[in-house]
Parts: C-alpha cells; sequence; structure tokens
C-alpha cells in the first residue's frame, strides 16, 4: 500500500508503549516498525535500520540518553524524518525547546489517541503540527 | 565578642527556622499527595474495577472509561504541580536560562506588575548545582516582587561574563527599610545571603521606603 | 572570641548543609512524583482512552480494564510511601507514640538488629510541633543504628512525667569517638541538637569506639 507512514516509538514504559502500539496498530496507514525504552536504543537503531522511519515518536525523560539530546542527534542526522514529542510535560519552556532542538510536534501523553493519529498524519504530510497550545508559546 | 554572640545566636535562630519550614513543606506536600492524588486515585480504580465487570452496557462502559480519562487528567496536573513546585524540569532539562524564563512568565500571569527579564547566560557556565542556588534567588527575589513590592515594574537581568555570572533584580515599589527587615529575619533575604555565601558570591541590597528595590549578585565561575 | 568566630562558622556551614539536603530532598520527591506517579498515570490515561473506543472483545476490554486497576494499585501505593517518608500519616492521625512503635516496627523488619521500644508517654502531653521534633530525633537515632552501629540490641525508652519527656536511646554496637563525630558533622547529630535547642531541652550522648552508644534527651512540658 503507498503512502504508509512508518512509525518508531521511544519511551522507557514498556507499557506505555504496548498502549501505544495498540493505538497506531488499529490505524491502516501506520506501521509501528521498531520500539526502543531509551534515547540510545533509538538512535541505535536509526543508525542500523535498512530504511529510516518517516515518524519517530519520543518521551522526553528517559534513562541513558533523554529525548532532548536525541532529538538534537535526529535532526542533524536524518533532516528527514518527523519528530513528535510526546511528554508528561506541558510548561511553555519544554514546548518551546523541545520545537527550538528540532520537534516537528508537540504533545501531552495523556492526549486523546485521535489527537496523536492526527499528529502523525500532519507531520508525514506537512513536515510539521503545530495545536493552537503549541502556536501560542512559539 | 558581643558581636560574635549575637552572630552566633541569630546563625541558630535560622536554623531552626529553616528546620520549621522544611517540616511545614513535608507537611503539606505529604497533604497534597493525599488529597489531590490518593484520593483521586481510589476513584480511578473503583471504576477501573467495574469495567473489568461483564454486564455494562456500551454506552456505560464509555461513560465510565471517560471519566477515568478525566480524573486521571486531573490527578496527572497535580501531580505535575507539585513536582513542579518542588523543581521545575524545565530546570532539570533545559537549565538555568529557561527556568529563569518560565518564572518570569509565571510571575508575569498574576499581572501583578509588568515584568521584563533580559538573559544573557551562557549555557552550563555554572555547574547545575550553583545553578539551581541562582534560580532559588531569583524565586525569591520574584515571591518578594509579588508579596510586598506593589510595584509597577520589575526587572530581571541574568549575565555572564569569562569570570562571573551576575544577577540584577529592581523594582519600582514601596522598598523597605534595611535595618529593620534585618530584624523581622525572613528566611528570604537570609536564604539569599546564605546561598551567596555558599557560592563565595557578594550580594548586595539598596532600598528605602518608597524607593524600591535594587539587588545584585555576583558570582564568581 | 575565637571560640564565638567558631560557632558563627560551625552555624553557617550548619545552615548550608541544611540547604543542600533540602534541595536533595525535593529533588527526590520531584522525581520520584515523576517516575513512580505520572508516568504510570500517562499508562492510566492511555488505556482508559482506549475502552472509550467500540471494537474491542470483552477478553481485551477486561484484559486491559485490569491493567488500569493494576497500575493505578501500584501508583497509590507510591504515593503513600511518598507520603509516609515525609511524615508518617500514624503521626499525623495517632499520635507521637504510635508513630515511633510504628518506626521501630519497620526498623524491626530489616532485621539488622534486635529493637525493644518501651513507651509510656501520656498523649498530648507535648504539642504536636514538638511531638513531631521528637519523632525526627528518634528516626534520626534508628537510622544511625541502621547505617552504622552493627549492633544486635537497640532500646529506645519514652517516657512523660509531669515535667518533662525523656527518650533514651541505646544499642550494643561499635559506637564511635564523639570528638571525630563532630568533626564530620554530618548533619543527622546536629539536626537531633537544633531540635533538641528549639524544644530547650538538653542531650547527652555519650560512646566510645566498641562500647555502643547512649543517648538521652529530656524535653519540659
Ligand atoms: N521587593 C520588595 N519590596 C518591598 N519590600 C520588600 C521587598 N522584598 C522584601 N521586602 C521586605 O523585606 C522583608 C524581608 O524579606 P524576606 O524575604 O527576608 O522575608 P519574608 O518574605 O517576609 O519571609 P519569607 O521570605 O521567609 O517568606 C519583607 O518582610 C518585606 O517587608
Ligand atoms: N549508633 C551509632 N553507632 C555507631 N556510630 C554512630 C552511631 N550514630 C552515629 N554514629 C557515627 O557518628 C557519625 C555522625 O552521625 P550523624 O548522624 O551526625 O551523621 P551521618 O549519619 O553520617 O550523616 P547524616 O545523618 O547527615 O545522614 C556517623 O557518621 C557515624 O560514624
Ligand atoms: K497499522
Ligand atoms: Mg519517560
Ligand atoms: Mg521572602
Ligand atoms: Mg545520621
Amino acid at each position: 500500500m503507498a503512502n504508509r507512514i512508518d512509525v518508531v516509538i521511544a519511551d522507557d514504559e514498556e507499557l506505555f508503549r504496548v498502549g501505544l502500539v495498540h493505538i497506531l496498530s488499529r490505524d491502516e496507514a501506520i506501521d509501528v516498525t521498531f520500539q526502543a525504552s531509551d534515547g540510545q536504543a533509538l538512535l541505535d537503531h536509526l543508525s542500523t535500520c535498512e530504511e529510516l522511519p518517516d515518524i519517530v515518536i519520543t518521551d522526553i525523560k528517559m534513562p541513558n540518553l533523554n529525548g532532548v539530546e536525541a532529538t538534537k542527534v535526529i535532526r542533524e542526522k536524518y533532516k528527514e524524518i518527523g519528530i513528535i514529542a510526546l511528554t508528561t510535560y506541558n510548561t511553555k519552556p519544554f514546548i518551546r525547546n523541545m520545537i527550538d532542538v528540532g520537534a516537528s510536534a508537540y504533545l501531552v501523553k495523556n492526549s486523546p489517541p485521535a489527537k496523536v493519529l492526527h499528529t502523525i498524519k500532519q507531520v508525514f504530510y506537512n513536515g510539521f503540527y503545530y495545536d493552537s497550545e503549541t502556536i501560542h508559546v512559539i | 565578642l558581643d558581636k560574635a554572640n549575637l552572630e552566633v545566636s541569630y546563625q541558630k535562630e535560622l536554623v531552626q527556622s529553616i528546620l520549621l519550614t522544611q517540616e511545614e513543606e513535608r507537611k503539606r506536600i505529604a497533604q497534597d499527595l493525599h488529597d489531590a492524588i490518593s484520593s483521586k486515585l481510589n476513584i480511578v480504580s473503583l471504576n477501573a474495577n467495574i469495567l473489568t465487570e461483564e454486564h455494562l452496557t456500551n454506552e456505560e462502559r464509555k461513560k465510565i472509561a471517560s471519566g477515568i480519562v478525566n480524573v486521571t487528567g486531573t490527578v496527572l496536573e497535580s501531580s505535575r504541580k507539585i513536582a513542579h513546585d518542588l523543581l521545575p524540569p524545565t530546570f532539570e532539562k533545559f537549565g538555568l536560562k529557561a527556568a529563569i524564563e518560565e518564572l518570569c512568565e509565571e510571575v508575569s500571569e498574576t499581572q501583578k506588575f509588568n515584568i521584563r527579564c533580559n538573559l544573557h547566560y551562557k549555557p552550563e557556565s555554572l555547574s547545575k548545582d550553583k545553578e539551581l542556588h541562582v534560580f532559588r534567588i531569583t524565586q525569591e527575589l520574584c515571591n518578594n516582587a509579588l508579596k510586598y513590592s506593589n510595584a509597577s515594574f520589575v526587572k530581571i537581568d541574568l549575565r555572564s561574563t569569562e569570570n562571573t555570572v551576575s544577577l540584577q533584580y529592581r523594582d519600582d515599589g514601596v522598598g523597605f527599610d534595611l535595618v529593620s527587615a534585618k530584624e523581622k529575619k525572613g528566611l528570604g533575604i537570609s536564604g539569599i545571603e546564605n546561598r551567596v555565601a555558599l557560592l563565595q558570591g557578594s550580594f548586595a541590597v539598596e532600598s528605602a521606603k518608597n524607593e524600591g528595590v535594587q539587588a545584585l549578585i555576583e558570582i564568581p565561575i
């Protein structure tokens, strides 16, 4: 099928990844191709995978290498990957700083699944997605 | 000798007030955990238990599940807030400058006065520990501004040069008498002094009734 | 004069160590709130969101709902533990005696030594604030016993008479040299001293290498 969106997930909470994969797997347009439990595992995967994913969804607070540092590296090395920061933190500096270091979109983790799916598609088709709160902040 | 004795008893009182404030903080957090987190989570647990049972209509199930989503959202917000008040995650992840920016925004949202922050701080000029002290000092200056200054304008400058980090504070509010403020022995200004001492820096404050407040803190790198 | 100056600088260092410990505590709690509460609640929220949707089998639904029950249970436990470590609810609800009883049980569960508590304390002999200081002192004595004493037997006596509350501690462990312990400036023993000063009481500790530790605290009512 054309235009399938390959997604890689990075989060240190296994059960969160399981839930997220469940939600993404029900969308026909989306394939979850890899799950990483920290930023380092995410980068390791990207450096070895044959075909880069379209989208990376990453948590911020993770052991070994956090989502901020991972985002900086991905933005630098793999310009074409869309990065969605999906995190617990909802304050302006967090949103602003994640966008600054290269995130294409910002979502709090308790966003409704429909919003997560919508954001993935927007980032895939437009390269970024800023919801009204994100726009307000930046 | 008298002066030294006075200083000893002043420091002792200070220790004791810090201990008391610390106990108050602990009590407040424990209470918040109980009221805003545990008691709400009992509701979540109860409802999730209902969802494990069979005989519910789709309608009922949806309603209970969205109830869980809502309550959990509230608890998440409380947990974020308690953690934020203890130590802003912005400070942890993005450092001093971003944390002071956030602080200024929060202060600004109170709409008590206009606040302007000029932050020219080269990231990591100070170690994380030292940055935290500078952040706490800035917090205290802002708290005092909100509580007492009645200012219309507050300005905060943070600047790093090769050898120094300087924090400058200014407000155009009611000001205060330095001598009697020392006697009142609020923990705030002593706290600033102690942190500055810890940083081996200097702290100068100027104020007088109705002439606002100016403070300058300089910390060697 | 020299002695007074020494005392001043000792007190100043004490203030600074208390500030540092306080920041560590705040950081630890903020961290715990994130790791043990917020991030788990995100899992609850996500799964509750899934349950609001239609196309799940009964089997799936039950599994997700009991997942929520489990995670919520873990978060509740963490929230209780964080609150308990800050200020045991037993203290709040049932006062000093019950809190020390609970503490002794917790210590006893570590199985590092036998502990005996004789608690003859007339409820409310001291105000709640003062009781909290006595509790913190007892906690510190127990912490030190666990960390350093290598004792086989520890005894704690709490007693109230008409005019005094006395707390007696004894262990038969490795003991320590009082002079060098003072130099190490752990916050624990200074903390006890400060709280005793706050209570206008007296504090005597006796120890020597391999002769265990005895401490007596007396507080006027
Ligand atoms: N910006 C300001 N404008 C006017 N008065 C001030 C300002 N900052 C401090 N003061 C005065 O100085 C006193 C001492 O301040 P300090 O921060 O030490 O104590 P506090 O704020 O009263 O108590 P704490 O900080 O322990 O909550 C205050 O009570 C207030 O009268
Ligand atoms: N029951 C004990 N048995 C043996 N040694 C002890 C005992 N209690 C205290 N000490 C000694 O006295 C020192 C000072 O104790 P103190 O509680 O002041 O500091 P600490 O426990 O090292 O640090 P902190 O209490 O700040 O975590 C300890 O380091 C230890 O060597
Ligand atoms: K799919
Ligand atoms: Mg995480
Ligand atoms: Mg103050
Ligand atoms: Mg100790």
